[in-house]
């Protein structure tokens, strides 16, 4: 029973790193009907931001809010720059663009701050939390409940912002119906970029956020954002909810896989977790959350 | 040209063994009487691209030495391509330093598979592989794979040694470990079965994998508290290794931890898991840990930095590999001095394995290279240390393969 | 018929040419090109699925390391000539894809694509754990094949002829398929399925039998590779595979046929360049080409030298049985 | 005679809005019955049950006495029905010969194995079908077009293609969705008459969709009127010309 | 009366293909402006040029200013409000929502409220449905909701599609009732519309285009009389 349960929150903890990662993927989706296969590169970008003004001597929750900055301005340079001009090219294109994104920012930030792992700092206490369950005594890490509870808070934030700004309803209504929007005045183009802009914020939280547990380097996003794409893929690509759920799910299944089924063990438990993905595909087909409109794709 | 070359190649075949050095016309490829090439491969890009500096402070070194007039007055032609670790891309880049830009000797090529990936074809086309980057066993094979030669201790025996101090030290231990799902992990797990031997059925109660690609490793550490283990074989590069440290500290499982070389870097490992967390841990050295203070005041460590400033001021000072790289460019540096005159690749080969107590700046005292035509594993000797919350504390006599076997 | 004869003109002036290769290159560029002629193989059978038939796969790379496996488990264990597990691994992965293929009929663009992502994703660890069969993470040490007969052949050139061949009956296979009336089918299945199913098209048949065509296809590729470089390991078929693929697909040109070879030799040749730009990110450098390369042309290479050649020529009456889709012409429906 | 087409208390539902309700009606062989209705008055909904991509809530479809509805979507053509799209739903990377070389799936065998190796026989029979589509192209005027592709020429040459493509499938029934629509006077008049010749050389029955009155009265033995997913009348189209709830269902009512 | 919008020589493509051919016509401020014609003779097309939604030749030009250089976006704030073809309904986007969404590109901000009270006071039945999906809603209300979309503009010109669309005839009545009123109000409609009749009935003055040309004009009792609309209607 201690186990499942330490499996679980250990579950739980690893789940908020992809559910904050695949948080990202999905805005970029929803707003742009793209799948930003630069979108943990980008975060990875921001996140050695952040450090450097660390490294300068900022204070924590300045350089945090600073990098977020940052994310936005390169979130929305990096559609109108990168993205508008195949905007019409066909989807494949886009997503060579994206992918040519990716090597970038992984090939710079290795230039730029060598691919030496860094410590990242947690803005949470290191302390752990022994809490008494049942029968035996489960631990949480400080920055693992932290991390949820951001990734859990951005998710608000998104809710939010979407549901109770000018601005999310312009941007929801770009989304869908770019003609009616026009018609109605809403600057389609933009709302595009401001999707870039928000969905680099949400992914430099993500970044800021899994840093201090996988220590900082170049090739910090890579495992995870695959998860993230799995995370998101089982949630649904139209549901930041589902996303986020879909990451929780994916940690704590791979966990309770691999701690359990011993014939798979630690060794395949990503292509259990994989195999499953596929499964809630074939019988839904857009994810546990996601709406069955058709998406251009 | 290429057909005279068939042709020895057809002589050669068919002579005997001990005849060959008889016969054999010396090929001299890649030597002028101003420059030597020298090829090399190394994960530029890709998921092992970490390792890519090692590339890197070798051609500054060597950088310093043409500053410095070159070697009997012959310039070091180095030319180094990324392979991004794929074995196919290295076999392409070997190919290409072997046969277009026809290098004397191919060295330091970094990586089990990729290295796999070439072993055959160096050492039928007798190109001397020198002072691979790998530490896998196979490299020390001079009966089959007269041409490749190794470099550091290997894996396997690595684990023997921390498998011979578990048996003295804990025999009643049970053992957990967690190593990474591939050729390096596996190598490690070898050496360390072997060397428990029978004990090793009893001994392990718990063994955890996991992939590179993995995020996090917190599930495996979890389920290794819960085996019951009370030793902890440690077999993670440096982002796990600090992710491993940190949760078993937080989680309140304190074993006794075992920590692979690869991951003993103070500043990239220990730091930024916790010193205080880390105070206890035992690794097998056989290099002064760049980043640790003890060596402040020392001359290999002093000049090295001195290197670093001048030539490679971009590389990262508490970089690891940075100080791995300057030891071997030395070592090659030493390999062609000995050569003399005669850079034909036999000679190069019969050098390298005729490399007798050779000191390099960053090895731990007490460590010296030494080959023979029938050892190809150039440093086989490896000094347990304990981490004491502040430096490697080095215990205990110096453990030397070579001479055990 | 004038314009038809100089296609094939020209195309037995490339073949003329390409056999000439062996006797003016060196080794090394011949197994440069040899592999290019693999990349090509991989890349049309990932048009054939991709490009022609509108079903997205991130996931190839599964296929190729399938047919390499197949091809040198076969050589390590049991010793089976090379030329004998080519066709094997092609059959295999035909079994696989098109068993693959039937549940992604469910499947639609993006979760279609991260479904073959995943199966990518998965193979390596696949191939790990059945360490007794496929070597694990040491992977297997193949011997390079010689030429047969007693040709006057280095291995590197009987390669080349050997792969040179196989390119040439499965493209020649390939564009017969294209072109006929399964290629048609396959085309219109793309630019709308439902039309298509009331012309009688059996859409889901088709959609599996076309995924199982296409990882055959690559699958035949990674058997050649395997004897090219006499070396499988995991390592070798991760990810990074599957998505230079699509990336030489679509560099390339997605439903051309010529597309495929020019993908080829951008995926094999391009991030050389990039490395000799520039050393300190060669990366970065790459994807700055990628990224120029889809401004400059959205349509891939195919679909810019098809726009330069309708430019040239002027005529709008193309010869009966060419490609039945323009490159330039893929996907700008929805 | 034996009604070649007969629709039996057709009910198809979407959500809470019903779309069709209890539409019943037979279309004799040989005929051109005209299927008209304001916008939304569920012809096009018809048209997709008949060629399977809808599946009604309730009712029947039997072609030449044989139930339709268990069939898969695409075994529709080969029963000998063929049809048109409403909003033109050709292959737009295909040249107009391809289209229509498509639309002889269903008459056509080769498979995969034998396209590929390009067996004799299979060189043959593209001969054949590249020969009647040529023919068909011919017979619709758009010989010239034959190698242009299909996205790109003017909408009224396409409602052509598309007409062509429906043909070659030798259908002996053809359902025609709004072939007028998108088209101007002339136009709309010229496939009027070709509707006719069609029907007079190919021995066709023809059901038709369409919005142009001008065009249904000219060309139609019998029409069907549906509003609102009812049929509101059937008959001649002199008689139906005359009935009011016709009448009312298109001028409207003045408030 | 100076004219509030002038068309003239307006050519519209669709890629090569070119649905206009040289409209011209002139609506004074305040009337309701029907352009009646068959499908496909190009009565949407010159809404959606004036909406810079499709590539045109000619003038266009509203109080005045010229509109061909404008994008879509920009339309709005010469306060023209169009509501489309298909009603343009954001499904996924409370009726609410929707009617912010309207009111997204006017110049001022405030009156929100004011506004939707306005709106629900022509069609009550939204004020029900305030917080539903839209795409909950019948095909009718969805018509209505596109009108109250397009009114929350607060815009002088109203381009208005086929409202009539697949709608139940007392649906039809009560829309075009409530267009009477919205009309009364200050605001100038332009219509476009299949069902003859009605438009005739509400218009004041009528357009009737054939293949993309302006074939006839006049007052609408006038043209009631003409047996040209029949005819292009019902073909004889």
């Amino acid at each position: 029973m201690e186990i499942f349960t330490q499996q679980v929150v250990s579950g739980l903890a690893t789940g908020g790193i992809y559910a904050s990662v695949a948080l990202a993927l999905v805005m970029i989706y929803q707003a742009t009907d793209v799948v930003n296969f630069a979108q943990g590169e980008m975060a990875m970008f921001a996140t050695y931001i952040c450090w450097s003004m660390l490294n300068a001597g900022l204070p924590y929750w300045g350089a945090f809010l600073a990098t977020l900055g940052f994310a936005f301005i390169g979130g929305v340079v990096i559609e109108r720059v990168v993205i508008r001009p195949v905007e019409n090219a066909p989807i494949l294109s886009i997503v060579i663009v994206t992918l040519g994104l990716l090597v970038i920012c992984n090939s710079v930030a290795g230039w730029i701050w060598t691919y030496v792992q860094k410590p990242f700092p947690s803005p949470f206490p290191s302390k752990p939390f022994k809490v008494s369950l049942g029968a035996g005594e489960t631990i949480f890490g400080a920055h693992d409940i932290g991390q949820i509870g951001i990734t859990l808070f951005v998710l608000l934030c998104i809710y939010l912002f979407f549901r109770f700004t000018p601005l999310g309803l312009a941007m929801r209504a770009a989304a869908q119906n770019p003609v009616s929007s026009r018609l109605c005045g809403i600057r389609v183009g933009w709302m595009l970029a401001l999707g870039w802009g928000l969905a680099a914020v949400v992914g430099a939280v993500a970044g800021m956020m899994v840093a201090p547990s996988l220590t900082l380097e170049p090739n910090l996003m890579g495992g995870v954002q695959i998860y993230a794409f799995a995370a998101a893929t089982l949630g649904g690509f139209t549901s930041p909810g589902g996303a986020v759920l879909g990451g929780f799910i994916v940690g704590v299944v791979e966990n309770l896989v691999g701690t359990y089924v011993s014939f798979i063990g630690t060794e395949l438990k990503f292509t259990v977790a994989l195999a499953m993905i596929i499964v809630v595909l074939l019988v839904k087909p857009s994810g546990l959350f996601g709406s069955t409109v058709v998406k251009r794709v | 040209m290429t057909r005279t070359r068939k042709l020895l190649i057809a002589v050669l075949a068919v002579g005997l063994a001990g005849l060959i050095p008889a016969l054999a016309a010396q090929t001299v490829v890649g030597v002028t009487a101003t420059e030597i090439k020298i090829g090399n491969t190394n994960p530029y890009s890709g998921p092992a691209s970490a390792y890519g500096t090692i590339g890197k402070v070798i051609g500054a070194y060597f950088k310093k030495v043409n500053d410095e007039g070159g070697i009997n007055g012959r310039k070091i032609n180095y030319i180094t391509y990324d392979d991004g670790y794929s074995p196919p891309k290295t076999v392409e880049m070997v190919r290409k330093l072997v046969e277009q830009d026809q290098v004397a000797f191919v060295f330091q090529t970094l990586g089990t598979p990729t290295n796999s990936a070439i072993h055959k074809y160096v050492n039928q086309e007798k190109v001397p592989h020198l002072f691979v980057a790998t530490g896998a066993t196979k490299w020390n094979d001079p009966k089959n794979f007269p041409w490749t030669m190794g470099f550091q201790p290997n894996y396997q025996t690595e684990g023997r040694v921390y498998a011979a101090h578990v048996l003295k030290n804990h025999p009643d231990a049970k053992v957990g470990i967690l190593y990474q799902n591939d050729d390096y992990g596996k190598d490690y797990l070898k050496g360390f079965e072997d060397g428990l031997g029978e004990a090793a059925k009893k001994m392990i109660v718990l063994k955890q994998s996991h992939e590179v690609t993995d995020p996090t490793i917190d599930s495996q550490i979890v389920n290794l508290k819960n085996s019951g283990a009370t030793v902890f074989f440690n077999i993670t590069i440096p982002k796990f290794a600090v992710q491993a440290i940190k949760k078993s500290h937080d989680i309140g499982w304190k074993p006794v931890h075992y920590l692979n070389n690869v991951s003993s870097s103070l500043a990239t490992v220990l730091k930024p898991a916790g010193l205080e967390a880390s105070r206890g841990l035992i690794t097998a050295l056989y290099m002064k840990e760049v980043t640790d203070p003890q060596w402040k005041n020392d001359k290999g460590f002093q000049d090295w930095v001195a290197f670093m400033k001048k030539y490679y001021p971009e590389g990262a000072l508490d970089d690891q590999a940075n100080g791995y790289g300057y030891n071997v460019a030395i070592l090659v540096a030493h390999t062609l001095r000995q050569c003399g005159n005669d850079l034909s690749r036999e000679n190069i080969i019969r050098q390298a394995a005729n490399l007798k107590n050779v000191e390099l700046p960053l090895l731990l005292p007490g460590i010296k290279v030494n080959t023979s035509p029938t050892d190809h594993a150039p440093i086989e000797q490896e000094q347990l240390a304990r981490f004491d919350g502040e430096r490697w504390v080095t215990f205990g006599e110096l453990f030397d393969a070579f001479r055990k076997q | 018929m004038t314009s038809r004869l100089a296609r094939h003109a020209g195309l037995l002036a490339v073949l003329a040419l390409a056999c000439m290769l062996p006797f003016v290159l060196s080794n090394f560029r011949l197994f440069q090109f040899t592999q290019v002629y693999i990349y090509a193989i991989a890349i049309l059978g990932l048009n054939m699925l991709t490009g022609y038939n509108g079903q997205f796969s991130l996931g190839h790379g599964a296929f190729y390391a399938v047919g390499a496996y197949v091809s040198a488990i076969m050589m390590d264990r049991w010793h089976v000539p090379y030329g004998w597990t080519i066709p094997v691994a092609g059959v295999i992965c035909l079994v696989v894809g098109f068993l693959f293929g039937l549940p992604a009929l469910r499947l639609e663009g993006l979760y279609l694509a991260l479904a073959t992502f995943s199966l990518a994703l998965a193979v390596p660890q696949i191939l790990k754990y059945f360490e007794h069969w496929t070597g694990g993470s040491q992977g297997i040490v193949l011997s390079k094949p010689k030429a047969p007969l007693g040709l006057p052949l280095s291995p590197d050139q009987w390669l080349y002829f050997l792969t040179l061949a196989v390119l040439v009956i499965l493209f020649w296979l390939g564009a017969n398929l294209l072109r006929g009336r399964v290629g048609r089918a396959i085309v219109a299945i793309r630019d709308n399925h439902i039309s298509a199913e009331a012309m009688g098209i059996n859409s889901a048949l088709y959609k599996s039998l076309v995924f199982g065509v296409s990882a055959a296809y690559t699958g035949v590729a990674g058997a050649l590779s395997a004897s090219v470089i006499a070396f499988v390991a995991p390592d070798s078929f991760n990810v990074f595979l599957s998505i230079t693929l699509l990336i030489g697909s679509v560099i390339g040109g997605l439903a051309s046929i010529s597309g495929a070879i020019f993908g080829a030799f951008f995926i094999q040749f391009v991030p050389n360049w990039a490395q000799d730009i520039s050393k300190a990110a060669p990366w970065a450098i790459f994807g700055v080409f990628l990224i120029v390369f889809m401004y400059v042309m959205p349509f891939g290479i195919a679909g810019a030298v098809g726009r330069i050649w309708i430019r040239m020529t002027r005529s709008r009456v193309l010869q009966a049985g060419r490609d039945p889709a323009p490159a330039h012409h893929a996907h700008t429906t929805t | 005679m034996a009604p070649i087409l007969s629709v039996r208390d057709l009910t198809v539902r979407f959500g809470g809005i019903i779309a069709l309700e209890s539409v019943s009606f037979d279309v004799d062989e040989g005929q051109i019955v005209g299927l008209i209705g304001p916008n939304g008055a569920g012809k096009t909904t018809l048209f997709n049950c008949l060629s399977r991509l809808y599946t009604p809530d309730r009712g029947e479809v039997l072609f030449r006495g044989r139930p339709v509805l268990p069939l898969p979507p695409y075994r529709i053509a080969e029963l000998g029905i063929g049809r048109t799209f409403q909003n033109l739903a050709l292959f737009p990377t295909l040249t107009v010969l391809q289209n229509v070389m498509v639309g002889l799936h269903s008459r056509s065998r080769s498979d995969f194995l034998s396209n590929a190796m390009r067996l004799p026989w299979v060189g043959r029979e593209e001969a054949r079908i590249q020969a009647t589509a040529l023919e068909l192209l011919e017979f619709l005027d758009l010989t010239a077009l034959a190698q242009h592709p299909a996205a790109g020429l003017p909408f009224g040459t396409l409602k052509r293609v598309e007409l062509a493509r429906s043909l070659a499938s030798q259908p002996s029934l053809l359902l025609l969705d709004e072939p007028a629509s998108g088209l101007n006077h002339e136009e709309v008049f010229a496939i009027g008459a070709l509707i006719q010749k069609v029907r007079a050389t190919r021995a066709l029955t023809v059901l038709l969709v369409e919005h142009h009155m001008g065009m249904v009265m000219q060309v139609s033995e019998k029409v069907v009127v549906l509003d609102f997913g009812r049929k509101i009348a059937e008959g001649t189209p002199a008689e139906v010309r005359r009935d009011p709830n016709v009448v009312r269902a298109y001028l409207g009512e003045a408030a | 009366m100076s004219a509030l919008l002038e068309v003239h020589g307006l050519e519209a493509f669709y890629g090569r293909t070119k649905a206009l051919h040289g409209v011209s016509f002139s609506m004074a401020a305040g009337g309701i402006t029907t352009i009646l014609g068959a499908n496909g003779a190009g009565k949407t097309t010159t809404l959606r040029a004036i909406s810079r939604m499709v590539r045109t030749a000619g003038t266009i030009s509203f109080e005045g200013q010229p509109l061909e250089a404008r994008v879509t976006e920009d339309i709005v704030q010469f306060g023209i409000a169009h509501a489309p073809e298909g009603r343009g309904t954001f499904v996924h986007l409370t009726v609410e929502e929707n009617l912010k969404v309207g009111a997204w590109g006017r110049r001022e901000r405030g009156g929100l409220e004011a506004d939707f009270e306005r709106v629900f006071g022509y069609f009550p039945v939204l004020r029900e449905r305030r917080r539903q999906m839209a795409g909950t809603l019948s095909g009718g209300e969805q018509q209505m909701l596109c009108v109250a979309r397009a009114l929350m503009l607060r815009p002088r010109l109203l381009l208005l599609d086929e409202p009539s669309l697949g709608l139940a005839p007392l649906v039809v009545r009560e829309i075009f009732r409530i267009l009477r009123t919205v009309n009364q109000a200050g605001v100038t409609i332009l219509l476009v519309e299949q069902n003859a009749a009605l438009a005739l009935d509400l218009a004041d003055h009528v357009f009737l285009l054939e293949t993309g040309r302006v074939v006839l004009e006049g007052p609408s009792d006038v043209l009631r009389r003409d047996d040209a609309i029949r005819r292009a209607y019902l073909g004889y």
